[in-house]
Formats: structure tokens, C-alpha cells, sequence
């Protein structure tokens, strides 16, 4: 009744971030293939306040996989050489997807494939998964011999996959790119041209450790995708270079193990990003990250995390939200 | 996921001890690893310095809120691991993996064969045989007596301790499975060791029809079960494998699984050994 | 005159490799940019035992460089951007290449360029300066901004500009490829085809990292090169890649900081590696290097260092020499 | 290459001591550096770690066979070398870089202005000039008071310590260039310190036609002058400099001269400010 001036508490930072359709209740997603569906880091950390989490790519037919080993460290990296394995699309639908539904957050699942065909079968079979709200490709695994070069690898055949995918699903189509190409623009460009929501980069980087003792390399498979830390700067470099020429949203990743990191990857243009090696280390990482982009927001004074997104980068192409709004 | 973990939790470098001519013995302080930590369990550790994985280690013995490890210098981690002072807290993941099954007649003559460090997955377990009132011999081998750790800690449950050394300078001359041989068969094998040797025990135990069940090792990645680095080959059928159906190209006749989640402990019967 | 058995002392082992033309003395050299005329170094290390220094890039015309701040420290690597500072082809000719006779090892002189005239003047003119046994050609610097790809990021260019210098060249002409391609082993086997004498790899990875308290790259120039053990997995890859499909000698590097690290090189099929960063943490890691080479022979029971060269690579395309000759 | 140095030298850590809020004040001995240094010369130590590169620190005191450095823990770098115990060896490359030159006239009066840890560079500089007979006034400015730092160190030669500080909490309040203004303009000027306070002092030198030598820093690479990471502008013409001949298309108006080989010592007159 009295006219008293109540404080009114800061509203709280919207963390939340538009992917295509997909809306994602923050920007740290678990990166595909170190995660399953999230149920063995049940205890270790809090997957409900993840963005969302990527499955370990899916391919049409079942895979043994490399033989071992199949990792190795690296200067502050790791390179690993799994060979996709995995149970196959029919046997994933009927044992694997059910269960998707007790997934706490949001699913990104992803598909990989080694004709177009491979790709469309298994990315509309995803489709429509239980709290599955987007579907990444695949194109770029470095670990498994194609004939010829990865779909990721040129613009051309990399715009066949995502279109003729976008014309047999609903959900967002992200092709996921490998850094492994003289220059990453015209690819990112081309999946943008094909209809793609948004992309995601980078992949692993290839590469090969000797072990001089025997004079062979570590991995059975010779070589193998270098990820964690040492790619770091690889990546942002990639983002940087993307984010000037798409106007789609990029999902980040490569070497996050801090808050600040991912920040790195936030300001040269991504708009989330995802973590894979440094769970390895650090099962908690994603909470670290997130509050640290909380925190973040809060010294610059940002309402939706969005506004963080290529502040550093002055020929960022995608849409600056409006700050403080 | 079970109910008894894993647990993430720092645990406090309580003690330190350096056993010649290259072993450690380190006590730490974790109460909820310490309570919950079955046979052939492992705890993986994370430890200053840019190491992208955390370092698995085989928890040895459990004392109250403490329990210890017995290791080697390998490479990094475990040098890390080997000059943290006393007082330091390190972020443990454990205990993980699953366990020896021990055997459901109380009168079956179990026997523990251990290779050198693989020792470090049988103190639990004599514990746990131990406890359940069970007969036991465990056979301890290295290349030389200087080599054999362990013994101090396995005394304690009484069990007979059978010593074998390659060059004979302690106990039996020759390897755990030749001793083995010379010795009537027991009733249930356990191994844990160097993967020639357990290849060759899963192969007695195999031969002879007696129920093993051996501890492996692998490249860790994750150490959770998420990142199918630390696969081996098992036989298509065993529970622990992955069970997918096979590609009309595979021509790989086994299935694998994972060191970390499904293991580390398998059956004699369902290892696979690849040339 | 007695009939004695006098115990003979087992031969020194071979160190020397040859690179087209030219013989160095042991096979590791210091990478362009990282070493002036070894003068610095002088005290610190003994530069008489090195295989060869290889000189910073030459540029036709003078440059200034990039503006500061050119170094970010990174995970196990350094990113820089230098841009290529330098005086230019007439002031080195007069004011430096008088005193590369004082150099007590070979050297290396690395051409850089704009344009396939720019490598052919500058190449030319280092031909037969005092102790240059052979020039490379910097077709790879990340740092500079040219119109379109460098030079080395695709095949027909690379040939144009290799094909050009060697009707000019007497020396051996040893190209410096880039790892930011899509497949290394066409430019490769483009660069021998065109006549080159040797390949070196690989020249400094992209990246870029930022700084997250101010929003802005680190350094001026944005984008760097990143060097150091970061990127070895993904030179030693590059090295084996490469070595399965051509014959002539290949020099590599890429992170290397001690002697295991250069023995994955030469397993992975290079002839010589040489060093950069490692240097500005050892400044006599040339020296270590060396003796774990050395270790190694005498290991393998090897007398000659070529037979290291391949040992683990089963592809490796290169002449295997016969092993304790 | 002069002859007294650089070495690459071992440099045991004698005594380490705490300054609050936030310095280190470390005590190494390394004989050859110790003997050779001269003002304004650095060290770059070799850290235990995945550093790339060595971190430089300008030599503080010397004694003996001793030198002392005074630093901040900024990064990892330096948190590094504060972590470590006494009796540690670290590698040390030094004395690296060039030194400030005395005033050939025994009369000057000189002025040494430090702003924070620039005063790193100033003990040794102090001491040439007390060894020379010589008179000086050392200006010492800080944020606040707690953060003053040296002080102890360079009042041995006598020579008054004028202090400044931000807020007033000690001494004279404003910065060091507004206390330089207030009084007599000394013969020449000696600086260290962060770049915004070098180059009002330089400014300041420049409009009254003062001798003025400052030391620099920037991010180092190798130390040594061979990486060109270090470089800044100076006048076309400064001996300092390069040198080169300008490429027709090059649109900026000054040479380049690197921090560490060519410096860390630069006149006033020489460098050019970029905005
Ligand atoms: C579940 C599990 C439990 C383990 N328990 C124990 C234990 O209780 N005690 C113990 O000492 N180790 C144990 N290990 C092995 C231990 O994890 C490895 O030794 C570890 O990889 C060493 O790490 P590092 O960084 O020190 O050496 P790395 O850099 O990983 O290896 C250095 C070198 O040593 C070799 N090497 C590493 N481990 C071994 C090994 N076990 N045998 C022979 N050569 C090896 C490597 O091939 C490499 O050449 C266990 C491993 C697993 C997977
Ligand atoms: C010739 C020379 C002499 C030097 N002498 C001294 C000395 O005697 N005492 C001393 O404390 N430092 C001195 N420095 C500075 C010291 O080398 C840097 O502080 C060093 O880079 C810190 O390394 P780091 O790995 O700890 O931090 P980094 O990881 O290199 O830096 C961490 C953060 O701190 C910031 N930062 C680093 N150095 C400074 C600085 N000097 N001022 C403000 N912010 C900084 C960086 O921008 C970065 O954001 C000297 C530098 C040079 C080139
Ligand atoms: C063990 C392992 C397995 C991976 N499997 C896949 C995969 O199946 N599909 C995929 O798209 N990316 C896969 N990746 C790549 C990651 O998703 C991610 O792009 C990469 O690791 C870089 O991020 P990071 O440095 O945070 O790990 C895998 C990475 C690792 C380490
Ligand atoms: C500071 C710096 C400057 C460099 N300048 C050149 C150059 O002028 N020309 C060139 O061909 N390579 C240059 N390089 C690349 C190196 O020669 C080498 O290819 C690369 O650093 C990888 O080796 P490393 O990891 O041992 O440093 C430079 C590298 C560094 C670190
Ligand atoms: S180590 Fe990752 S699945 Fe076993
Ligand atoms: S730091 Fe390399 S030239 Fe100065």
C-alpha cells in the first residue's frame, strides 16, 4: 500500500541458445563421441545444465572398430584412432534410442556415413528420436580410409550430403567439418549454400605418433585424430575464418578445458561449444565452463549469452543480437 | 550405474614410500573410494601438469579412510605421481571397474597368481576370500627377487605365499605357470599381470577346464566407458561384449569390450588373444 | 711381427646425409627464422656440429614485419606472426652474405617470395653465396597475405614456382610445404616431379588465439603460426604421408625437442630434421639431438644414419639403404 | 659477441622470500652471471613445465656469487618459478641485453625513475653510479603504498628515494612524471617501468631536451635476438635500429629494433610511440 521501492533482483542471464529450430538451455554441448548418452558421468557432474549432448556418431552397419591401441598422448593432446565403432543403425533404433528419453538435456545425434545414401538413411532414422532435437554429420572422421577424400574435404561433395539430408529431415542439420583442408571458408560456405542450420568445427586433427622403442607407430591404426588443448588454437583459428563468411550459427570445439577457452571460441564467432578430451580429465568441465561464461556475462554486463558471440572478430558475419536487451 | 560409485573425489596424500629399487607405495585419504572399493578395482587419478588423461591405477590395499597404491615409474604420470609431497590432494575418479567373483561353493580352493605389479589387484581380493572363510594360495612372480612386491601387505591374511622368480633367486626357479603346472589344480584361478603371462594362464586354465578370471590392462582413455579406447577382443556371446550384430565385410570373428567399464576382470573362456 | 690381434675400434658412425648435391655432416639443421647466422647462439651451443643453419626467409624488397605483438604463448606451442621481417635481397647480399663465410657449418638459404619472379631473383642470387649448399624455398608462410592460396597450398603452383627457380638454381632447391592442405602427398609429389631436390616439412600450422580479458587477438596480425610439440603428431603424419610417395629427401620438423622426438621423423621416412622452437627454451637441443641419434645407431647397430630413414614406415618410398654396410 | 656472456649457466635458488601483497624477492646463485651483469640486463630461465619459451627477468641485486630477481606472479611462468624450492637448478641463460650508459661528466646529476617492478632495473644501475662517485635520485612510484617494492635493496647507497604513489598512501601523491615535473630538471633521466608511464617520461625528456634512457619489455620468444618477436619502433636512423632500406609499397615511417638484443635499452630520443 505504501509506495516503498523494492529492489528488484538482476534477472537472471539467459543462457540459452537458437540452433536452427533447436533451442538449447546453454551453450556447452558434450562433443560426439566421448559421451554415449551421458549415463556413466551420472554422479561426476550435472548433464541437466548441459546444452546438450552429442552420441557418438552412427553408422549404417555395425563396426568393430580399429584394433589397439587405440590412443596415445601427445604434448597436450591426445590422439586417438577408435574407427567409428559402433552397433550399426537397426541395432542402435531398437536397444540404444529407447533410452534416450532418460537423457536429462537435449540430443544432437549424429550420423556418419561413406556414401550419400549411408548418410540419408541413417540421419532420417534419427529424425524424431526421443529428445533428439538435431542431427550432426559426420563428414569429416579422420580415422576411417574412404576412398577418395573425406565428404568434409570438398565443398562439393560436402553440399551433396547436407542437401540431399535437409530434403529427409525435419530437425537441424549440423555437418560437422574437418580442419584438415587448405582453407576452410568455401566449405563452410557450401554447407551454409546446402541448407545446413548450422556447423559445427573442428574434428580432429590428423596425425601419428611413433614409438621408437619398436619403431612402429602407437596406434594399430598408424594414424589418428589429435584433439584436446594442443588443437586449440587450430580451432579458434577455424572458427575465426568460418564466422566471416556463414551466417549460421557454429558450434565450437577443439582443446576447451577452461572457462576461458571457451570464451576464445565464443568471441572469434561460435554462438555454443562443445567439449570432448577434457572430460576425460575433468568430468565436471562443463559445469566449470558454463559458470565461467556466467560470469562473464556478468562483467560485461550481457543478458543473453548470445551477445558474447564474435565479439572479438571484426568480420563476423552473423547476427549481432542487440546488447543489454 | 551402481549405487557405490564412481565417486569424484580429492584424496590426501597421507604417505609416501619409495620401495627399491623402483617401486612406490603411496597411502591416500578418500573415505567414500576407501569404503566402497571391491577386488580389481581402480581409481583414476588426475595429476598436475598437461596430461590430457587421468593416470588408472589398481587399488591395492584399504585401511579405515585410506586405502594405497603400489606402482611403478612408467613414464610421466607416474613420475608426477611419484614426487607429490606429502599433503597434497589429488582428484580421484574410483573406484571403478567391476570385480573378481569369488566362488559360490565356500569350499573351492582358490589360487591368486600374480606377475609383478599385478600384485596391486590381489590384496582386495584376499581380503574378500578372506573374509567369506575361503581357502587360498597365492603365487607371486617376478624376474628376481628384488623385483617381488607386495608380500608385506598379502602376509597378512595367511594365506600360503608361493614365490617364483625366473632366475631363481627366490623361491621356485622359473615362471608362476610352470609353477603352477607342478602343483595340483586348484579349484578357481585368478590372475592379474604382464599380458604374456595371464595369456598363458587363461590357456592352462583353459586346458585344464578350471574357471579363471584375470584382471587386464589397456591404454585408458576416459577410464568411464565413453570412449572405446581400451577395447579387447572377447569371445562373440560374452555378456561383456558388445553384442552387435556383425557387418557382412567384419572378418574379425570376435566382439570386444571395454577394458575400463566392462572389465577389467574377464573369464579365461571369453578372452580372445590376437596373434 | 709377432702374428698380435690389435682389437679394432668399431668405425665412427656415419652422421652424414646428402641432400641432392650437397653433403651435410649430421642430420640436423636450424630452421629458417629461428637462428640469424647462428652468431647468437654462439656460446650456448656449438654450431660446428649442426648438419646446416638454415637463414631466415629472404624477400626481394625490404620488410618491417608485423606489428606487435607477434608471440603467444599456447598448449605446448608458440603462435607467431613475425610477417616475414627483413632487409630485403641488396642489403643481405651486401651486408650479411659477405659473412656467412664465418658460418662453421653449411647453410641453408630460404627464398621467399610474391610471385614465381620474386622466388626466381631471390633464389638466384643466393647461388653461390659463401658455405650455402642449397636453398629452400619458403612457399609456405602462414603469416602473409597474398592474393588467393600461398604458393604451396596447391600442386600447380607449387610445380610453377620450383620448376622456375631450378633452370635458375644450381644448388638444390629443397621447397617448404605447408601443413594447411587438404593432402599433403600431391604437393609432394608435385614438388619432386617439378624437379626439387628435397622437400622440406612442415612450415608453422595456423591458429590464432585470443585474448579473452580485452576481446581481441592476441596478436596484431590476428592469426599466427603455430609451432612446438603441439604440432609433431601432426608434422610426423605430414613426414609419412609424404614419404609414400616420393624418392627424394625429405627434412623434417615440426615440435621437435629432444632426441626421440626427431627419431619419430626419420622413422616416419625423413632424411634430416631440423629444430626451431625448441631453441628458444635449449639452446643446445641440436647437440642432445644428435646424441640420442647417435645412441640410436649404435643401438640398431647401424653405421650410417640413412638407415634410420623409413624404419617404421611400411610405405616409405624413399631408397632404403642397405642396413650395416 | 662480447665476452662477458650470455651464459648458459645453472642457476641454484638460494633463498626465497615472500613480499606482500604479491612480490617474490628470489636469491640465486649462478657465479659467471653474477660476475658479468650490468644495469638493465636480464636472465631468461628455463621452467620445469610446457612453456615454450624462457621467461625473462631483469637481474635485481647482485652479491657475490649471487644475483637476486623481483618479480609479480602474472601467469603460469611465473607462478612456476615462485612454486619452486630452495636448492632447485634452473636453467639460466644471462646476462642477456645491452645496459643503460653513465653520463660521461661526473657532475650530472642523474635521475632514476621506476614505476613498480621497474625498479628491478635500478639496483644495479644505482650501484654503477655510486661506484662511479656519482649523484642520484631515485623516484619510486607504486599504486598505493603496499604496493612499493625495492626500497629495502636500493637505500643502501645513500642516494634519497623520492615516492610516489596513486592515492597518496605514501609519499608524494600523483605519479612519478607529475613529481618530475615539480622539480628541477635533472642532467639525465634513467626509466623502467610499464609503457604508459616510459612514455610520458620519455615525452617529458623529449620537450626539455633531457638525456633519457629507458628499458623496455615486451612478449620475448627466444632472448636472444634471433626470433624478431620482440621488436619495437624506433627512428630512422637510431643505430639501435635495423637499418634496412624502405620498400617502396612500406607506408610506416620507422625502423624496428628488437627489445631483447638490440635493447632492453633505448634513448628517449630514439623511440618512436605507436597510438
Ligand atoms: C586398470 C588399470 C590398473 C592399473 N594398475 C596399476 C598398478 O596398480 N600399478 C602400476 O604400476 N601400474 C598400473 N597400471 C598401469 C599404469 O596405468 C600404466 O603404467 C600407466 O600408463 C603409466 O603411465 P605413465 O604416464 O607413467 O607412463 P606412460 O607414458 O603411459 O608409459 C611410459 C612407457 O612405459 C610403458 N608402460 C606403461 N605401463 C606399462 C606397464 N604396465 N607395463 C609395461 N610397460 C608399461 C609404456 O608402453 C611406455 O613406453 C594400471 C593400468 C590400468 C589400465
Ligand atoms: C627484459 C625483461 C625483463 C623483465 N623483468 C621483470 C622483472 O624483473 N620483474 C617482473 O615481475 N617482470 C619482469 N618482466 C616481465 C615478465 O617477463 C612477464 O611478467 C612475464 O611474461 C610473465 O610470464 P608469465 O608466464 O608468468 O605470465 P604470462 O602468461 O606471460 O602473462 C600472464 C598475464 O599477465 C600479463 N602480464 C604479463 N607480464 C606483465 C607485466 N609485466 N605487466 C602487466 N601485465 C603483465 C599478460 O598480459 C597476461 O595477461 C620482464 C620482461 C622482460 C621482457
Ligand atoms: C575418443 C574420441 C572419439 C571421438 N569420436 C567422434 C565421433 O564418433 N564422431 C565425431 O564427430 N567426433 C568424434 N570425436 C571428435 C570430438 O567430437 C571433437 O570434435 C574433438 O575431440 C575436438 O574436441 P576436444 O579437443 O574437446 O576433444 C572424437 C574424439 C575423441 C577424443
Ligand atoms: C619465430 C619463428 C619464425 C619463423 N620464420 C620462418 C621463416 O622466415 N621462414 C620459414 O620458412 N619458416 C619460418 N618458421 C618456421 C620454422 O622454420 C619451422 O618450420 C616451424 O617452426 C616448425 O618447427 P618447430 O616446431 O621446431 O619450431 C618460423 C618459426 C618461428 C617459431
Ligand atoms: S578408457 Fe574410455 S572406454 Fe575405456
Ligand atoms: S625475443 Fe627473439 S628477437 Fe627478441
Amino acid at each position: 500500500m505504501a509506495d516503498v521501492t523494492v529492489p528488484q533482483a538482476a534477472p537472471a542471464p539467459d543462457l540459452s541458445v537458437r540452433i536452427g529450430s533447436a533451442t538449447l538451455r546453454a551453450p556447452v554441448i558434450a562433443a560426439s563421441g566421448c559421451y554415449n548418452k551421458g549415463d556413466e558421468f551420472g554422479r561426476l557432474t550435472d548433464v541437466g545444465r548441459y546444452g546438450a549432448i552429442t552420441l557418438k556418431s552412427i553408422t549404417r552397419y555395425p563396426r568393430l572398430g580399429n584394433d589397439m591401441p587405440r590412443l596415445a598422448m601427445t604434448p597436450a593432446g591426445l590422439l586417438n584412432a577408435i574407427g567409428l565403432q559402433g552397433p550399426g543403425l537397426d541395432h542402435f533404433l531398437h536397444h540404444v534410442a529407447p533410452a534416450l528419453q532418460d537423457v536429462p538435456t537435449a540430443v544432437i545425434a549424429s550420423a556418419a556415413g561413406f556414401s550419400v545414401d549411408e548418410f540419408v538413411t541413417v540421419a532420417a532414422a534419427l529424425d524424431g528420436l526421443p529428445n533428439v532435437v538435431a542431427i550432426e554429420l559426420d563428414v569429416s572422421c579422420p580415422n576411417v580410409e574412404r576412398e577418395g577424400r573425406c565428404f568434409a574435404a570438398d565443398a562439393a561433395s560436402l553440399a551433396q550430403v547436407v542437401a540431399a539430408v535437409k530434403q529427409r529431415v525435419r530437425l537441424p542439420v549440423i555437418p560437422k567439418l574437418m580442419p584438415n583442408v587448405t582453407d576452410i571458408r568455401p566449405i563452410a560456405r557450401a554447407a551454409q549454400d546446402a541448407g545446413a542450420d548450422a556447423i559445427s568445427l573442428i574434428n580432429a586433427v590428423r596425425g601419428l605418433v611413433i614409438d621408437v622403442e619398436r619403431a612402429q607407430p602407437v596406434l594399430a591404426n598408424a594414424a589418428g585424430g589429435l584433439t584436446g588443448p594442443a588443437i586449440r588454437p587450430i580451432a579458434v583459428h577455424a572458427v575465426w575464418e568460418a564466422a566471416q563468411v556463414v551466417t549460421i550459427p557454429i558450434i565450437g570445439m577443439g582443446g576447451i578445458a577452461e572457462g576461458t577457452d571457451a570464451l576464445e571460441f565464443l568471441f572469434a564467432g561460435a554462438t555454443a561449444v562443445a567439449i570432448g578430451t577434457a572430460n576425460f580429465r575433468r568430468p565436471d568441465v562443463h559445469l566449470r565452463v558454463l559458470e565461467a561464461i556466467e560470469r562473464e556475462m556478468f562483467r560485461r554486463g550481457c543478458r543473453r549469452v548470445g551477445e558474447l558471440t564474435g565479439l572479438a572478430n571484426p568480420g563476423f558475419a552473423g547476427p549481432r543480437p542487440a546488447a543489454g536487451l | 550405474m551402481s549405487q557405490s560409485g564412481p565417486y569424484l573425489e580429492p584424496a590426501t596424500l597421507v604417505r609416501r614410500e619409495f620401495l627399491p629399487p623402483g617401486f612406490w607405495y603411496l597411502t591416500l585419504r578418500a573415505p567414500q573410494i576407501a569404503a566402497a572399493a571391491k577386488s580389481a578395482q581402480f581409481v583414476a587419478l588426475d595429476l598436475p601438469g598437461t596430461f590430457m588423461v587421468r593416470l588408472p591405477l589398481g587399488i591395492y590395499t584399504v585401511q579405515d579412510d585410506t586405502f594405497s597404491l603400489l606402482f611403478q615409474e612408467w613414464g610421466e604420470r607416474t613420475r608426477r605421481l611419484a614426487s607429490l609431497a606429502e599433503g597434497t590432494a589429488v582428484s580421484c575418479i574410483g573406484p571403478l571397474g567391476n570385480s573378481f567373483r569369488l566362488p559360490e561353493e565356500r569350499t573351492t580352493r582358490a589360487t591368486l597368481v600374480a606377475g609383478g605389479l599385478g600384485v596391486a589387484a590381489m590384496w582386495l581380493l584376499a581380503r574378500e576370500l578372506h573374509n567369506a572363510g575361503m581357502d587360498a594360495t597365492i603365487l607371486l612372480g617376478a624376474r628376481s627377487a628384488n623385483l617381488l612386491v607386495g608380500m608385506r601387505e598379502l602376509q597378512i591374511f595367511g594365506f600360503p605365499l608361493d614365490v617364483c622368480t625366473d632366475d631363481g633367486s627366490s623361491g621356485f626357479r622359473g615362471t608362476v605357470i610352470q609353477r603352477l603346472q607342478a602343483l595340483a589344480p586348484p579349484g578357481v584361478l585368478y590372475g592379474c599381470g604382464p599380458p604374456g603371462m595371464l595369456r598363458a594362464l587363461c590357456a592352462y586354465a583353459n586346458d585344464h577346464g578350471i574357471t579363471c578370471e584375470v584382471s587386464l590392462e589397456e591404454t585408458f582413455g576416459c577410464s568411464l566407458g565413453t570412449c572405446w579406447g581400451c577395447v579387447v577382443p572377447v569371445r562373440r556371446g560374452c555378456p561383456q561384449g558388445t553384442g552387435y550384430p556383425r557387418a557382412e565385410s567384419e572378418t574379425r570373428s570376435f566382439d570386444v569390450a571395454r577394458v575400463c567399464a566392462d572389465g577389467t576382470v574377464f573369464r579365461a573362456a571369453d578372452l580372445v588373444w590376437q596373434t
